[in-house]
């Protein structure tokens, strides 16, 4: 039989891809793939669940959709159905409870990120300064400033511009929880007025106007893993899946120098970093679960793991989904950022990310279906003040206008 | 009349519309170049122009991760099968607003032209629930029927204008002749207006090779053509400049190619009949 | 067999008149020219009695059978264009054969009659050309031969020479003379020249805003024009019209005089002036002299060359048996 | 060539054409018309057949939609600008006598094939990027500071993408109209003593005024819908969001699809207020 | 003012002579006229005179000065074309104040000469039209117009009414020799219409592949042609040319005797055939007689009408005085 699955272009993904004549020769069934670009893969698979178009058998989705769709009875369930090796009980608890809607698992975790700190250690040492295992933000902007040599095109600090719900604001959301800000109050009163938000985002203009890249305000993960592979920043801040990247001698000139921290903290206990799962879902307007979850349970079970590492290497199993991974000496061995991932993961908390109270879950989101939408808009007020277009005060202002028109549309 | 000219002049002109020319080409030809370089050479300071290795590596990559020859079967298809569709659909058309216009042909064609107007995303939601309910999802032949809705106005318009300049005495003649309708349209006017036509269905299959919404909204694989494959090279992880290229320039090689053989009758379709 | 009656045959464009009610019957064999000034509706006469327009009133028989609502292809007869209206796409053979073809003619009798066609009109050695590659001429002799082989009841031409440049109109002319004389077929002939009606026709059907003005063989109506009109639109260069004194002085309200008909004399003479321009054309030449009696220069042929210029003193003479003379309503007075 | 017969023949043959279209417009439309009073969100399923005119209001009333409208206008002013100026020049340039003039004319021909989503990542990647695009390498060459377009100058980047794709076109409808100008009515100019400046304006000029009405008209029609441009470039940020792209958003970003088909529905009325406004001017212009 | 000398011009295009060394001598005032068949190179003649093309040697003088390089603005000539060339988007004003804007006239003086030749040329009722809303007379007078304000030193028209239709064409000829009566300008006019030539020039020039085959007035061109080109050339209807015995009946290769100079006689005659067309025109009839000296039709006019037709013997006699006799070469037997 033939499935169809959509999933998204990126390394782990084209990889699975690459590696999945294995399941087809073992069931054999065939796998149509549809790999798409993030953006274009959300537009398509949104239109075809929500419209029940029936499409695809499996769809990449992450944190964000999962419980959205799960709570509309839109995916099917994972409790059961799984093959046999496929423990649930392995999943780490901070990614299972991200995918889980009222106990019912909706989605396998393919791998999982949080986000933290990537730093060259050479140019650490040229400024004389140390990095510690938990830096403070203020640490960071210093060490950035320091490490600046914009004649050398050595940029102190790369993180995420690029306007978007999951680009600037996956890491300015995840930032702001360690300001001490918060999307929504518990009335669901939209907050960028308040002094949090205006500290927040003060400070990731004025560090990145200091110490940050040309042109920043596009830069995505693609852009600044590309930057930090050629050598152009100090720091970069970002998912922890781009630890692999950087440090592969193949694609990255400075794989020898790179350094691990947590993400920072300003001292208020959080930190800043993010929660995130690139996860397989069956829909159910899908007419071949079984053979489905089947795939599912392949990809994402404990057997692919071991696939990878006999194909390519232990540096290149997904991350982030397993204990047993973080268990495996083999995989701690060849992954020096293992540790830190972990850490990194276990210490977001979806359900409660800020350091105030919030009527949501999600760390780099709120779980409500118009996030989205306005988060996106926001990321635009936020990258156009990167770009130097408008002020600080002008972005939160505008971002509040249009989060309260857009909540008070959405009938909150 | 044309005057003569000195060849000096001449050798101006030539080297100041190549080197434009050139400018204009170029976006195209980096692409070309950096789809044969290693991504480190795509991104290296300073751009290396031809001396670097070429390798086809690229190529290679693009081809094993993707179904390019069916994307490549799709495209042709739809833009061919849309085209083709229109034509017959605008043929009988545009030969009564041509040779019997009435009072409201002016007005019936610049309707038909607004529809055009008409923003896609706006009527995405209503297509793709009838698409599920007529049960044509990722189908061929629903792209085909869009496609030729979508580019109906335009031929329509062209040929109208083709036509136009057809002298409506030949048609007379064949009536006089004997001829019925149908065979005044297919003796007579349609190979006489052939060369427009073949502008027409040029222009129309760049048109619909190159819609990027519905083409991608409406297909997941069985009808996927080369849009939705660009798609999968347009952002992955690292910035893959050469793999982007190879891709690019797989999707839009046959398109080019093909309009560089049609020149002549392609540089006639742009102009849309519009100008004489 | 070619007999076409029209019977208050009439044409209107929207609430335009352009026909009014119309009686008009051409005999088998002849061959009929209209003329009439640009607009007249030449033109849509033709048209209509080729089916090509419907008739808004009245009837069109031909042969005795109604037409009127019969489709052009029904009407048996033929039509050439002013353009040709050749189908440039195919070659002249296919040309010549299409509307064999369309009537389903077996192919050796297609043949047979092209090559009969292509024959009489000189067309053998062109057969395989386009009609692009042809000069106007044999461009309109392909037109021709198209209508031939259909052997219909009756040609249809609509200016068919007008394209065509002075010495070529002149061949086409007594070509398509010499054709009427071997075919003995109806033809109706629409033209705005009227070297060309005076020339071609058996019949000619002067045409003013739709009316007939005059129906006559050539020299009738150059010999008694029914009227002012007919008068100055047949001969060439065109008759002389004066009125006031010296036509009341013939019991008319305006007489006319042509120019042929001038005689230069030495002194006196009914009529002096002066010579404006002088066209010396070797074998004739035309004086236009500004005399008293006429608004306009009076056209004076005078044979071979005569001696006079610009200014010189003029005197006139009409030969008194071909004065026309026309009454207040511009009729003919017998 | 108008008897009943052929009147009645050609009321068949337009027929099917006029259906299709029909068809076509009206039920999508009607749907749209249909979602736009009513509350559909199917992310939260929510499906209120019936909210009257709130989709209406809040869309027109926020703050994108009128900034949104303004940077459609822009952008197409922009790229019309750019294609028609440099298209006249393009088309008088290809004008003259030269060698491989077919050649030339194949190069200029070129972005027209290019798919749009294509084009704006090459321009995106291959040239605007700060960091690896060419435009950034030519700027250190001259020892300036590398300029960052799509954030610094995003509106103005768009434009040049998208008035790369439609030069060629805009320049083969001005070079057939150029070479459709009689040699004696420049000749009888240049007789008549106007150096070449003043045979571009006299002459010239006016007799394209009637190919530039075509482009405009032509060209309006493509504009107004663009989306891959700016979908692939900015997403919409740094003001560039076009009424297209705004309904995109609410529609598929935001899945508030009543919201979306209200915009829809103003984005048809207003294309539709542009074309009736283009068609009498064309019209007119296409008539004599 | 307006002498304009071309001294041993030649004009190549590539590898192509179209115009052999020449030299041609136009007197001030003159109204000289170019003929010649078609591809003879009138055009391309007077464009050089136009300064439109460069010359591929020799020189052109106009009142003494030396014009071969100066560009046409500077030569103080005006053009008028055979397509009218006239500005399409301008008033009928505007048109023919171009040429006064663009060398920076003041505006009353403009108005002054706009006015001036809107009334020499009829036009003043139209000033504000815009040319697409002019008649084909018109629309040349303006182009005219246009010329005249200008007030050049010449004239040049390159088959100013070869657009027009016939009855259009007779007016505007007279018009344009009188406008060369008034103002007593220059002028070069081409044309292929012989009656044209004939009718206004003072001097034609007769050119065949570039070469000038005669210059002269048109009479004596017309009685006395150099050789059997012009003799074919100049007269309407074309001058019978026989070969042969008929020939050297006289001491010639060839004779040529025009069509008015062959009388009707009731028997006997130096000639004897068998009509084939006859036409009538009234005025005038013409014959086409087949006889055996001749392969063409010979052709012959008699006055008024002569009651013989299609079919009947007719006996013919050349006025002795009007033979023209030419050698082998095709020269002039004087
Ligand atoms: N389709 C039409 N609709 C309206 N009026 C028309 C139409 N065809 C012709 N006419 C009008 O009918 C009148 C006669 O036209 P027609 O073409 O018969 O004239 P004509 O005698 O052939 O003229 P010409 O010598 O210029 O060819 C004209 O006034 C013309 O404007
Ligand atoms: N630009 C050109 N390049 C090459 N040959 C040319 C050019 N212009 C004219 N000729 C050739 O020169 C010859 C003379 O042309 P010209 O136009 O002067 O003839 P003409 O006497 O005006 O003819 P017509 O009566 O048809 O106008 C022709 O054989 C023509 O083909
Ligand atoms: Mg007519
Ligand atoms: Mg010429």
């Amino acid at each position: 039989e033939e499935i169809t699955i959509a999933t998204v272009n990126n390394g782990d993904m084209v990889r699975m891809q690459a590696l999945s004549p294995a399941w087809e020769e073992q069931t054999g069934n065939t796998i149509n793939w549809v790999v798409l670009e993030e953006n274009v893969l959300r537009q398509n698979v949104t239109t075809d669940i929500s419209t029940g178009g029936g499409q695809y058998d499996v769809m990449t989705i992450g944190t964000y959709e999962a419980p959205i769709w799960g709570a509309n009875d839109w995916l099917v369930s994972l409790n059961d159905g799984m093959a046999d090796d496929w423990n649930a009980d392995d999943l780490l608890p901070a990614i299972r409870g991200g995918l889980t809607v009222d106990g019912t698992l909706v989605a396998a975790p393919f791998y999982g990120e949080s986000s933290m700190v990537m730093y060259r250690r050479d140019l650490m040492e040229a400024a004389g300064l140390e990095m510690p295992e938990a830096p403070t933000w203020q640490f960071i902007r210093e060490a950035a400033a320091a490490m600046t040599d914009r004649d050398a095109d050595i940029n102190g600090i790369c993180a995420r511009g690029k306007a978007g719900w999951g680009e600037n604001m996956a890491f300015l959301t995840a930032m702001s929880n360690s300001f001490g800000a918060r999307w929504f109050d518990m009335d669901w009163t939209a907050q960028f007025d308040s002094p949090e938000w205006a500290e927040t985002l003060t400070f990731y203009l004025e560090m990145m106007a200091e110490s940050g890249p040309a042109g920043a305000a596009n830069n995505g993960f693609n852009e600044n893993l590309t930057l930090f592979q050629q050598g152009k920043c100090g720091m970069w801040i970002d998912a922890t899946v781009a630890a692999s990247f950087v440090t592969n001698p193949e694609d990255s000139t400075v794989a020898d120098q790179v350094g691990f921290a947590l993400a920072p903290d300003t001292g208020l206990g959080k930190r800043g970093n993010w929660l995130w799962a690139w996860s397989l879902a069956i829909p159910a307007s899908s007419d071949k679960q079984e053979i489905a979850k089947d795939f599912i349970s392949w990809a994402t079970g404990p057997g692919y793991t071991t696939l990878v590492a006999e194909n390519e290497g232990w540096a290149n199993v997904p991350p982030g989904t397993r204990q047993s991974l973080y268990d495996n000496a083999e995989y701690l061995a060849a992954a020096p950022f293992a540790q830190m991932t972990l850490d990194s993961i276990n210490s977001a908390d979806p359900t409660a990310p800020s350091v105030q109270e919030v009527p949501y879950t999600g760390v780099q989101f709120v779980a409500i279906p118009e996030f989205a939408g306005i988060a996106t808009q926001v990321g635009q007020q936020f990258s156009d003040a990167l770009a130097g277009n408008m002020t600080a005060e002008e972005a939160l202002a505008a971002a509040q206008t249009l989060t309260t028109e857009e909540m008070e549309a959405a009938g909150y | 009349m044309a005057r003569a000219i000195s060849t000096p002049k001449k050798i101006m002109w030539t080297a100041l519309a190549w080197g434009v020319g050139l400018l204009i080409f170029f976006p195209i030809l980096w692409t070309f170049l950096t789809s044969f370089k290693t991504e480190a050479t795509a991104i290296s300071d300073p751009p290396v122009w031809f001396l670097f290795d070429w390798t086809t590596e690229n190529y290679s990559d693009v081809l094993a991760r993707s179904n390019y020859p069916l994307a490549l079967m799709n495209s042709i298809i739809i833009a061919v099968g849309s085209t083709l569709l229109g034509i017959v659909i605008a043929v009988p058309a545009a030969w009564a607003m041509a040779f019997v216009p009435g009072k409201r042909t002016k007005d019936v064609l610049m309707w038909m032209l607004s529809t055009k107007m008409l923003p896609a995303v706006g009527v995405l939601y209503p297509l793709v629930l009838i698409a599920k309910y007529l049960n044509v999802y990722d189908s061929r032949i629903m792209l085909i029927v869009v496609l030729m809705l979508i580019n109906l106005p335009i031929i329509v318009w062209m040929l109208y204008t083709y036509f136009r300049e057809i002298p409506g005495e030949i048609l007379e003649a064949a009536r006089m002749d004997g001829a019925s309708l149908g065979k005044e349209i297919i003796y007579v006017l349609t190979p006489m207006a052939l060369p427009g036509i073949a502008s027409t269905i040029l222009l129309n299959i760049i048109l619909a090779w190159n819609e990027a919404f519905w083409t991608i909204l409406l297909t997941t694989v069985d009808a996927a053509p080369l849009t939705k494959f660009i798609a999968s090279f347009s952002a992955p992880e690292g910035l893959f400049y050469a793999k982007l290229s190879a891709a690019s320039i797989m999707a839009i090689a046959p398109i080019i190619v093909m309009g560089w053989f049609s020149q002549k009758q392609l540089v006639r379709g742009l102009t849309f009949g519009a100008v004489k | 067999m070619g007999r076409i009656t029209l019977d208050r045959v009439q044409k209107k464009f929207g609430d335009v008149e352009v026909i009014p009610p119309l009686d008009l019957i051409i005999e088998d064999g002849e061959f009929v020219v209209f003329v009439g000034p640009s607009g007249c509706g030449k033109s849509t006469l033709l048209r209509l009695i080729a089916g090509l327009e419907d008739v808004s009133g009245g009837e069109i028989r031909i042969d005795g059978r109604p037409a009127t609502d019969l489709p052009p292809a029904k009407r048996g007869l033929a039509m050439v264009f002013q353009s040709y209206a050749l189908y440039p796409h195919m070659s002249v053979r296919k040309n010549i054969a299409f509307p064999l073809k369309m009537a389903g003619m077996a192919q050796d009798e297609q043949d047979r009659r092209i090559a009969k066609a292509a024959t009489a009109l000189n067309l053998t050695d062109y057969l395989d050309r386009r009609p692009g590659q042809l000069s106007g001429g044999q461009r309109q002799r392909v037109a021709i031969g198209r209508a031939i082989v259909r052997e219909p009841a009756a040609f249809l031409f609509d200016e068919p020479l007008s394209n065509l440049d002075a010495a070529l109109r002149v061949g086409m002319r007594m070509e398509i003379s010499e054709l009427h004389k071997t075919l003995a077929t109806t033809m109706i002939y629409v033209t705005h020249d009227q070297v060309e009606a005076m020339t071609m026709a058996d019949k000619i059907v002067v045409l003013r805003a739709g009316h007939v003005e005059q129906v006559g063989s050539p020299l009738e109506l150059y010999k008694t024009p029914r009227n002012t009109f007919v008068a100055g639109f047949i001969g060439s260069p065109k008759m002389n019209l004066l009125t006031g004194a010296a036509a009341a002085a013939h019991g008319a309200a305006t007489i006319g005089i042509r120019p042929e008909h001038l005689d230069v004399v030495d002194s006196g003479g009914t009529f002096t002036g002066r010579v404006g321009v002088a066209e010396h054309l070797g074998s004739d030449t035309f004086f236009h002299v500004h005399v008293p009696e006429m608004a306009e220069p009076m056209t004076v042929r005078a044979g071979g060359e005569v001696g006079l210029t610009h200014g010189d003193t003029i005197h006139l003479t009409p030969r008194a048996a071909h004065i026309h003379r026309f009454d207040a309503q511009g009729l003919r007075i017998a | 060539m108008a008897t009943q017969h052929s009147r009645t023949s050609a009321r068949i043959m337009v027929a099917p054409a006029v259906f299709v279209l029909l068809v076509w417009m009206l039920v999508p439309l009607c749907m749209t018309l249909y979602f736009s009073f009513a509350d559909y969100r199917p992310l939260r399923a929510t499906f209120d057949a019936w909210i009257g005119f709130d989709n209406y209001v809040s869309f027109l009333t926020s703050d994108s939609f009128l900034s949104s409208v303004g940077v459609t206008l822009q952008m197409v002013a922009g790229i019309l600008c750019i294609t028609i100026g440099g298209g006249v020049v393009l088309a008088l340039l290809l004008d003259q006598p030269m060698f491989g003039q077919g050649i030339v004319r194949i190069l200029v021909i070129a972005p027209f094939f290019v798919m749009p989503t294509v084009s704006a990542l090459v321009w995106k990647n291959m040239f605007f990027n700060v960091d690896n695009g060419l435009f950034s390498y030519l700027w250190r060459f001259f020892g300036a500071q590398p300029y960052d377009f799509l954030s610094q100058a995003p509106l103005f980047s768009i434009i040049v993408i998208v008035a790369w794709q439609w030069l060629p076109f805009a320049t083969l409808i001005l070079l057939t109209a150029v070479q459709s100008l009689s040699s004696e009515q420049l000749e009888a100019a240049e007789m008549d003593g106007a150096p070449p400046l003043s045979r571009f304006w006299h002459i010239i000029l006016p007799h394209l005024s009637r190919a530039i009405t075509v482009v405009i008209l032509i060209q309006t029609i493509f504009l107004l819908s663009i989306f891959a441009e700016i979908f692939v470039t900015t997403n919409g940020a740094f003001g560039t969001r076009t009424l297209t792209y705004l309904v995109y958003q609410r529609v598929l970003e935001s899945q508030n699809i009543g919201l979306g088909s209200a915009g829809g529905i103003v984005a048809v009325i207003l294309a539709n207020v542009v074309a009736i406004f283009l068609m009498r001017i064309v019209g007119k212009n296409l008539d004599n």
